[in-house]
């Protein structure tokens, strides 16, 4: 996979100023379900609701093929359409413009979104016209807000604005998850996915502030090793001063490119005290809408875009001249992918050597980079260890579960992965932890999926074990591969999910796969696409599936250059080959199990046979069928025949319920707006093998692989291995998926077989274990929420006692010592006063002894007087 | 009428006209027999339209202040300070009716007065439908005693609301509360700044403790000695700085020998004067005084020590009282340190900036801890804020240029989105009369629109992207990440328990089976819209374009930045 | 010694004048005070003409003794009234009796 | 009782006689002879007795009983001490002694005693009070006199000749001492009214005796 030229330029821009319009659609069409949709709904035109749904998912649609089309037209170097809005915010080096890109892998990405998003908005109007929840309008303006946020996601031009996407699809989900929100538990099953979600964002953002202050070299070693003297003082970077978007940009050094010249010393022209004169960019004119807080009706952002006028694009200083030569290179901390990839991609920027030797903790910033952002994948494209969240999400309706949880929400992760590539390809432990990563979790969730009954649950792990796989692809390093199975699993997942939702609604809403059976005879359409969409996941020749997989397995293989916390481990590789093998046959048994027990053998449903109802202890998310009674068997109000009038040509849509009338218990197909999807859906299963044709047989790249490459742009060191043994390892591949399918056949054709129940009595503990998920969820429950509640408590008592008993304290001791000033001042001040009198009065009593009235003592008086006075006179000398 | 040089002034004092007005008409009740009606409804009016007016002058304020202007020389550099009017007040002390604008407080004068207007219209039992009314206890008994108060499903009568009790002196103490908001936003001279941070305290008692909830005495006490306490200490830091400050010319050129002007003050402090001064009590001069004004704000912000005032004012508060107490009263704490601490006393702040971070940190993950085992909503909310004030706290020790513009923008933008938390309380209280988290649920179902509002007001301050509280909180991670990489990563934890506690507490009140007791509750009326969607719309507006405040903002606190780092 | 001169006369003047003292301290009967007032005057009376005898020569000391004799009558009068008086209200001349003025 | 009387008589009897034959024989101008005291003149002889009839008088009236007794005490010592004045030139005085003091303020005081005793109980127990007090008080003056007059180093001059003195003593009156003499004079008068007014009966007996303490 050697790229033709060895050094790569800068990427070269072409402004497109109708980007923003893809995404603009879908809020549009959100905004209006959310305020007229329920005045729709009343008023009995409640086709409206997803006429406007439905036609804002097919403009948008078709905006992006336009977009696709463009691009097919530039050569393959300049495929980069950009488009700036307007400036979010900037103070000092952070600056984030409102801006929307697309290069090909995120082409690839918005084609697929919104796509299989129309197709599912189409599916959706058959599936949830007879809903229980009365919230028609409510589903698909969350439906159409999560498409708006999956757009920002992808195309978002820089970190926060992919960080805007990434937390909305977090909400939509939420939203949409917790739909039936009447029913407490799935209620919280929404809250639980938000907040798992949530842990993933803590490391999303972690691991994007230590890449953007890492490029402002935060953690240079004083001492810089070889390569070009770039050097970063964070003084300039952190503490740069700029008030405004230009400025901003202005601070940031430019490298020059010499063609293969040794580079000059880099002289960074910004000056390093901060411009104290305030340079007086265009000025973004104090926007006065906000201040006048009159009006409220709709908030005026997207829909009055338009009179922001595009701020002065601050086209970046790429040369639009001839590749490479004299162009000029930002450098330092940016929050932009475009500039991102060019400082780094470029040898002569030094960027690459530069983060290289950064160490944080005793760790490599890339590496810690790498681990911390795919903690923010993990979360959101639930891998190991935050993988809980997506078997609850099954509460939410089945083309949620299809949309968010299979094609394009979980995705988010690989595809973040995907456009950092030339991040983690320059930290080998970064890619061996996300490969391990995602290989335990295909094993892990493979594994569950073997005994679970609900036919939705089986999907879900199905989808957690399918994302372990693309995370070992681009873990490994084969990013195109990675994205190829995104694709692939887009179509194929889809494709397995509505099926499951045209047999729930033929079942009338049953879940669980014991009461169905031998539905080939009631839902042939829906049979042939299940089993075809089996057949691709599988691993089969002929269907996508087979050449996503065996690509990322053979690329596995052949990987000497992972390494596990800074040791490198050439011997991953194969181990995560085997291991993906052993998941792959898990996979393909798992499915056809599925296949066998909903559509082989006879109907169970409605007859309610003695099936061991008992010991499915953990039927958390419990069918729907005996959550809310009521809401199953309230009459189906009469359909509404006149079909909806297509604004647009392509949801040629309306849902004639034909075959949905007749009560009885017995399974129908659903009607043809449902079909339909499942015939393009398992089609396109089929049809993008094409893309991925291996060079072993076409003997040139597959067409994928030239597409993205311009996008995808890391060299990763395979090991070159004959085209013959790739054939080998191919046939194994088959033979993994042969082996599951046999197994399934055998155990599972008709549903006749006793020998499932014989083994599962004979392992009745192992299978309880693997049935209850390993008990992952009570563990989480036992370490994470119980001490957090606690602690929480602890911490409410604390501040309520001890601060505030402080503060009362104070109070009262200030009131002691009042009392005590009180006492004193009426004890013994006044007491000295009434003492003075006492003795007074006490004195006179006794002196008046003394006046006994008789003359003779008064003589006595006096002469003892006399007397004392002529002894005096002689006393005293 | 509003003039660059005047519009200030106009802003402080219209409120205070409103309640003079409010006074006299009480007075000529007694005269000429005016009625109660007729006096409660004039006196709504009349604040009504002084607190707008004073909007309406804040936003003039926010049209004449160009960030890009050198505004003011003082010592020979450009202070950046506009709409500047000074005249002298005490010519004995050398103070001065100084007052003017600067990137830090622009944005705190618009907020000042857009909150004030919001908790105006909140504070008016208008419209809203009869059956509102009559569940929240709004029934304006003239005449006949005491209102016959149906009490929907519940069998006692509710309280009187405290919309319709002692209308006049509400408003009144109302209006005086806007003035001395406003004033302390824009004073530049410290005895003035003093003298409205004082007359903003008190209304504040009688509010909590004339209209509050059933323990408003003890809250009320309580709140006023907590900041009592800290302003006695902020007026022994003022003297102290007084008297050891160089001279300087006030308005009419004349010397004197010390001075009050904060720019002054700051030039000199930024020149050395106070390192030099005398210790005090054997500790260095800069550093007591500094200890001494961050305890006197750091009780307003509330930092963590000193914050459990706020549940109890909070809790015992009416609501329009709590939207002001969250929205404004809480940013005089950060804007009384940047303003004195870190423009005086740069080398001081440098010293303590670490000490201010720890503190910052704690407060935000002890609140996000606390508000998680919370059973009254409105304590949770005021938890919430104590956590999401850490975050400016954060901002400032870390003294990076987007650090300090997060934790000023933080400011704006909670004290908008908190101004919508407690006006959701308000809402759910006036019809339910209790504040129990556990004894609601499945609310969706009955108050949808109350829902969808509270859903953004829950969502905007628990911080995300798309909406005002996400910005602020990137800023300031971003901006302290290169100075304290551990506290940053430390405090990020709190992002996952804020969404945990709120998710929480939208799931036991709102989803779920609806609660019977609950059914037939009316959705928003009028009123409750005219505040919320209003504050609702500028939280998505400055999701979406936070350089709208920020644009006025950085070059100030940029500036700040330099002078303390250097 | 034996010869006769002022210092006899003193002795004498100093005996009268101590049994006087005697009378009036220790007589419970008004009229013996009296008496015991009239030695005290005479044994002055005798201290006084001694003097002008040995001392001064002349005739002032006698003329003070008159003056003595004069108003010793006077007071002797006067003494005696009010012991008649006592005597009309207390039915006795006992000193001790005579003890309301103490109050 | 008329056993005592007698014995008095006698001895008055025996002391006239003696005196009246001294006053005879100094007539005649003789000079009485030294040589019947042994080393005592016949002045310092009579001195002595005189003296002691003074002493025994006040000692008399200090210490008897009977009030009427101390009377008669009182009357000897007032004989003795006119002699005394004799010895003293003082003849004038002698006789104003006589005639006043004894004649006078004795009788007075004699009428007194009568007025206030009824004569049936002659024997008034007219014990002294506390004689232990008195003689304490004896103790402490009569020492401390004698010991002034003996020890004191008087600055005596020869004594002039015994002469009358009553012409010097009537110039005095009235040149040197004409003031004291008219205030003795209105001393006589007040005490004259003052007496008459206390004396008066008619305004005691009816008033009642209220001023018991």
């Amino acid at each position: 996979m050697e790229h033709a030229s060895h050094a790569l330029g800068p990427v070269l821009v072409e402004h497109a100023s109708y980007l923003w319009l893809v995404p603009l659609f879908p809020l549009l069409g959100a905004l209006v379900n959310v305020l007229f949709g329920w005045r729709f709904e009343r008023s009995g035109k409640k086709s409206l609701v997803h006429v406007v749904a439905v036609g804002a998912m097919a403009l948008s649609f078709l905006t992006a093929a336009y977009a696709f089309v463009q691009m097919l037209h530039l050569p393959a170097e300049r495929r980069f359409l950009q488009n700036t809005l307007w400036n979010l915010f900037s103070a000092g080096r952070v600056t984030v413009d409102l801006a929307f890109a697309l290069d090909p892998l995120s082409m690839m990405m918005v084609l697929i979104i919104t796509f299989i998003g129309t197709l599912i908005h189409l599916f959706s109007v058959g599936y949830m016209w007879e809903d229980e929840a009365k919230a028609y309008w409510r589903f698909f303006a969350w439906l159409n807000l999560f498409v708006f946020s999956m757009l920002l996601l992808v195309m978002g031009d820089n970190f926060v604005l992919m960080f805007f996407g990434w937390e909305g699809v977090g909400l939509c989900s939420y939203g949409l998850i917790a739909f039936y929100y009447t029913d407490r538990e799935k209620a919280a099953a929404g809250m639980k996915a938000f907040v798992v979600n949530r842990f993933g964002d803590f490391g999303f953002l972690a691991g994007l502030f230590l890449l953007f202050w890492g490029l402002g070299g935060a953690w240079a070693a004083s001492c810089h090793t070889g390569g070009p003297s770039y050097q970063a003082t964070p003084g300039m970077h952190s503490l740069a001063g700029a008030s405004d978007a230009a400025a901003s940009l202005a601070l940031a050094p430019r490298v020059s490119l010499r063609e293969h010249a040794a580079p000059a010393k880099h002289g960074a022209p910004a000056g390093h005290a901060a411009p104290a004169e305030h340079a007086a960019p265009a000025e973004h004119a104090a926007p006065a809408e906000h201040a006048a807080p009159a009006e409220h009706a709709v908030p005026a952002e997207h829909g009055a875009a338009a009179e922001h006028g595009t701020a002065p694009g601050h086209a970046t200083a790429s040369a639009k001249g001839e590749h490479g030569v004299g162009a000029q290179v930002m450098v330092g901390p940016t929050l932009n992918f475009r500039e991102l990839r060019d400082q780094v991609v470029i040898e002569e920027t030094g960027i690459a050597e530069h983060l290289k030797d950064q160490r944080v903790w005793g760790v490599a910033l890339l590496a810690l980079v790498g681990i911390f952002l795919f903690v923010g994948a993990m979360g959101k494209s639930a891998q190991l260890p935050l993988y809980v969240w997506l078997p609850d999400a099954m509460a939410g309706p089945t083309p949620v579960s299809a949309l968010i949880h299979a094609a394009t929400m979980v995705t988010a992760g690989v595809y973040m992965v995907a456009r950092l590539n030339f991040i983690f390809a320059l930290s080998p432990s970064a890619m061996g932890w996300v490969a391990l990563i995602g290989t335990l979790t295909a094993v892990f969730a493979a594994s569950i999926g073997f005994f679970q009954y609900d036919i939705k649950k089986v999907l879900a792990y199905s989808t957690v074990s399918q994302l372990g796989f693309m995370f070992i692809g681009v873990g490994v390093g084969v990013y195109w591969a990675g994205a190829y199975h995104l694709l692939t699993h887009a179509f194929f997942k889809a494709c397995l999910f509505l099926g499951s939702g045209s047999v729930i609604l033929g079942c009338h809403h049953e879940q669980d796969m014991r009461k169905m059976g031998g539905l080939k005879k009631y839902m042939p359409i829906t049979r042939w696409t299940y089993l075809i969409a089996c057949w691709a996941i599988a691993g089969f020749p002929w269907a996508a599936g087979f050449y996503s997989k065996d690509e990322i397995l053979w690329k596995a293989f052949t990987s000497e250059h992972l390494a596990l916390f800074g040791t490198a481990t050439p011997w991953l590789g194969p181990a995560i080959y085997i291991a993906g093998l052993l998941a792959a046959t898990g996979t393909s048994f798992y499915m056809f199990r599925s296949y066998f027990m909903t559509f082989t053998g006879e109907y169970r449903g409605g007859q309610g046979h003695g099936h061991e109802h008992g010991e499915d202890p953990h039927a958390s998310v419990a069918a729907p069928h005996h959550a809310d009674p009521h809401g199953h068997h309230d009459a189906h109000p009469a359909p509404d025949p006149a079909p909806a009038h297509g604004a647009h040509g392509h949801d040629a849509h309306g849902q004639a319920h034909g075959g949905h009338g007749g009560h009885g218990h017995t399974p129908h197909e659903s009607p043809w707006t449902i079909t339909l999807v499942l015939v393009v859906l398992a089609a396109g299963a089929v049809l993008c093998s094409l893309l991925g044709l291996p060079a072993a047989w076409t003997g040139h790249e597959p067409l994928l692989e030239q597409w993205l490459s311009p996008a995808l742009t890391a060299e990763v060191p395979f090991v070159h291995k004959p085209h013959a043994l790739e054939f080998v390892f191919q046939a194994l591949g088959v033979g993994a998926g042969a082996i599951g399918f046999v197994f399934a056949w055998v155990l599972y054709k008709d549903n006749k077989s006793k020998v499932p129940a014989a083994l599962k009595e004979k392992f009745l503990g192992v299978w309880t274990v693997v049935y209850n998920k390993y008990y992952v969820d009570e563990l989480y429950d036992l370490v994470v929420i119980r001490p957090s509640l606690a602690w929480s408590r602890a911490l409410s008592w604390f501040d309520g006692h001890i601060i505030d008993w402080l503060v009362n304290f104070a109070g009262s001791v200030a009131r002691g010592f009042a009392g005590i000033d009180g006492w004193i001042d009426k004890h013994f001040v006044d007491g000295a006063v009434n003492a003075v009198a006492t003795l007074t009065i006490e004195g006179g009593r006794t002196l008046r002894r003394v006046q006994t009235g008789r003359i003779q003592t008064y003589l006595y008086g006096a002469l003892a007087g006399g007397l004392a006075v002529i002894l005096l006179n002689f006393l005293i000398p | 009428m509003f003039g660059p040089n005047n519009v200030l002034a106009w802003a402080t004092f219209l409120p205070l006209g409103g309640a003079i007005l409010i006074v006299l008409l009480t007075a000529l009740r007694y005269v000429s027999g005016l009625s109660k009606h007729a006096l409660d409804q004039a006196s709504r009016a009349i604040a009504l339209c002084t607190s707008g007016l004073s909007l309406v002058a804040a936003i003039y304020a926010w049209s004449f202040y160009d960030p890009n202007a050198a505004g003011m020389v003082v010592a020979g550099k450009a202070s950046g300070v506009q709409l500047v009017q000074r005249a002298v007040w005490i010519r004995g002390f050398n103070v001065e009716w100084f007052v003017g604008v600067d990137g830090l407080s622009i944005s705190m004068v618009l907020l000042s007065g857009l909150i004030s207007f919001v908790a105006t219209i909140a504070s008016l039992p208008w419209w809203s439908g009869a059956k509102d009314r009559e569940m929240a206890g709004m029934v304006e008994d003239d005449g006949h005693a005491g209102g016959a108060h149906g009490g929907h499903g519940h069998g006692e009568a509710h309280p009187k609301h405290f919309s319709v009790r002692m209308v006049p002196g509400y408003m009144v103490m109302l209006l005086l509360l806007q003035t001395g908001m406003m004033g302390t936003f824009v004073a530049l001279d410290m005895f003035l700044f003093y003298v409205f941070w004082e007359v903003m305290l008190l209304p504040m008692y009688f509010l909590i403790g004339v209209w509050g909830g059933p323990r408003k005495e003890y809250a009320a006490i309580k709140f006023f000695l907590y900041t009592l306490a800290g302003s006695v200490l902020m007026l022994l830091a003022i003297i102290g700085v007084y008297y050891n400050s160089a001279g300087a010319s006030l308005v009419d050129g004349s010397a004197t020998e010390h001075t009050f002007n904060l720019l002054e003050l700051a030039a000199q402090g930024h020149a050395g004067q106070f390192a030099s001064a005398a210790p005090i009590l054997g500790f260095e001069f800069a550093k007591i005084v500094f200890v001494a004004l961050f305890i006197g704000f750091a009780i307003k912000i509330p930092m963590f020590p000193f914050h459990t005032w706020l549940p109890d004012a909070h809790v015992e508060a009416p609501t329009p009282i709590s939207v002001i107490l969250a929205g404004v009263l809480l940013k005089m704490g950060p804007y009384g340190i940047l303003r004195f601490n870190f423009a005086i006393l740069p080398d001081a702040t440098r010293w303590a900036a670490n000490a201010i971070a720890i503190f910052g940190v704690i407060n935000i993950v002890y609140a996000a801890f606390v508000c998680l085992a919370q059973k009254d909503l409105k304590k949770l909310i005021a938890y919430s804020s104590v956590s999401h004030m850490g975050f400016t706290l954060l901002g400032m020790a870390a003294m990076t240029p987007t650090a300090i513009s997060g934790a000023v923008l933080n400011l704006f933008t909670h004290g908008i989105i908190s101004g919508m938390l407690f006006l959701i309380v308000g809402v759910i209280y006036d019809r339910a009369h209790h504040r129990e988290i556990a004894r609601f649920g499945g609310l969706a179902q009955q108050l949808p629109e109350y829902t969808a509002i509270m859903g953004l007001a829950f969502f905007a301050s628990m911080g995300l992207p798309g909406l005002a509280g996400f910005i602020s909180e990137f800023m300031v991670f971003s901006g302290s990440f290169p100075v304290y990489m551990t506290y940053v990563i430390i405090s990020a934890t709190s992002v996952i328990i804020t969404a945990a506690y709120y998710l929480w507490a939208i799931h036991r009140m709102f989803l779920g089976k609806l609660n019977e007791t609950y059914r037939g509750f009316p959705d928003l009326n009028w009123r409750e819209r005219l505040t919320l969607y209003p504050l609702g719309a500028i939280a998505i507006v400055l999701g979406f374009y936070p350089q709208a405040i920020l644009g006025s903002i950085n070059t100030t606190l940029h500036v700040l930045v330099q002078n303390v780092r250097l | 010694m034996l010869h006769v001169g002022l210092q006899h006369f003193l002795v004498v003047g100093a005996l009268l004048f101590s049994l006087g003292l005697l009378t009036v301290a220790t007589r419970r009967n008004a009229i013996g005070v009296l008496m015991g007032v009239e030695l005290i005057l005479n044994g002055a009376n005798v201290n006084f003409v001694a003097f002008n005898h040995y001392v001064t020569g002349g005739v002032s000391g006698q003329v003070f003794a008159l003056f003595v004799i004069v108003l010793a009558a006077a007071e002797a009068a006067v003494g005696l009234a009010i012991v008649l008086a006592i005597f009309q209200t207390f039915r006795s001349i006992d000193v001790r009796l005579a003890d309301t003025m103490r109050e | 009782m008329p056993r005592k009387i007698v014995i008095w008589v006698v001895l008055a009897a025996l002391v006239v006689t003696f005196v009246g034959v001294l006053g005879a024989r100094m007539a005649e101008g003789a000079v009485l002879p030294e040589i019947i005291l042994g080393p005592l003149g016949l002045t310092d002889a009579l001195f002595y007795l005189f003296a002691a009839m003074t002493f025994a008088g006040a000692a008399t009236v200090a210490l008897s009983k009977n009030i009427l007794h101390s009377a008669l005490g009182l009357l000897a010592a007032l004989m003795g001490t006119g002699s005394l004045y004799v010895f003293l030139s003082a003849d004038f005085l002698a006789v104003t002694q006589l005639l006043v003091y004894i004649g006078g303020v004795l009788v007075l005081i004699l009428f007194a005693v009568m007025l206030t005793n009824r004569i049936t109980e002659v024997k008034i127990s007219n014990a002294s009070l506390g004689l232990v007090g008195g003689g304490a008080l004896l103790v402490a003056t009569v020492p401390v006199l004698v010991f002034v007059a003996i020890a004191t180093p008087w600055a005596t001059i020869v004594p002039a000749e015994l002469a009358p003195t009553t012409r010097e003593i009537g110039n005095a009156f009235l040149t040197r001492w004409l003031l004291p003499f008219e205030l003795a004079s209105l001393v006589l008068l007040a005490t004259l009214i003052g007496a008459v007014v206390i004396a008066r009966k008619e305004l005691k007996q009816d008033e009642p005796d209220t001023s018991v303490s």
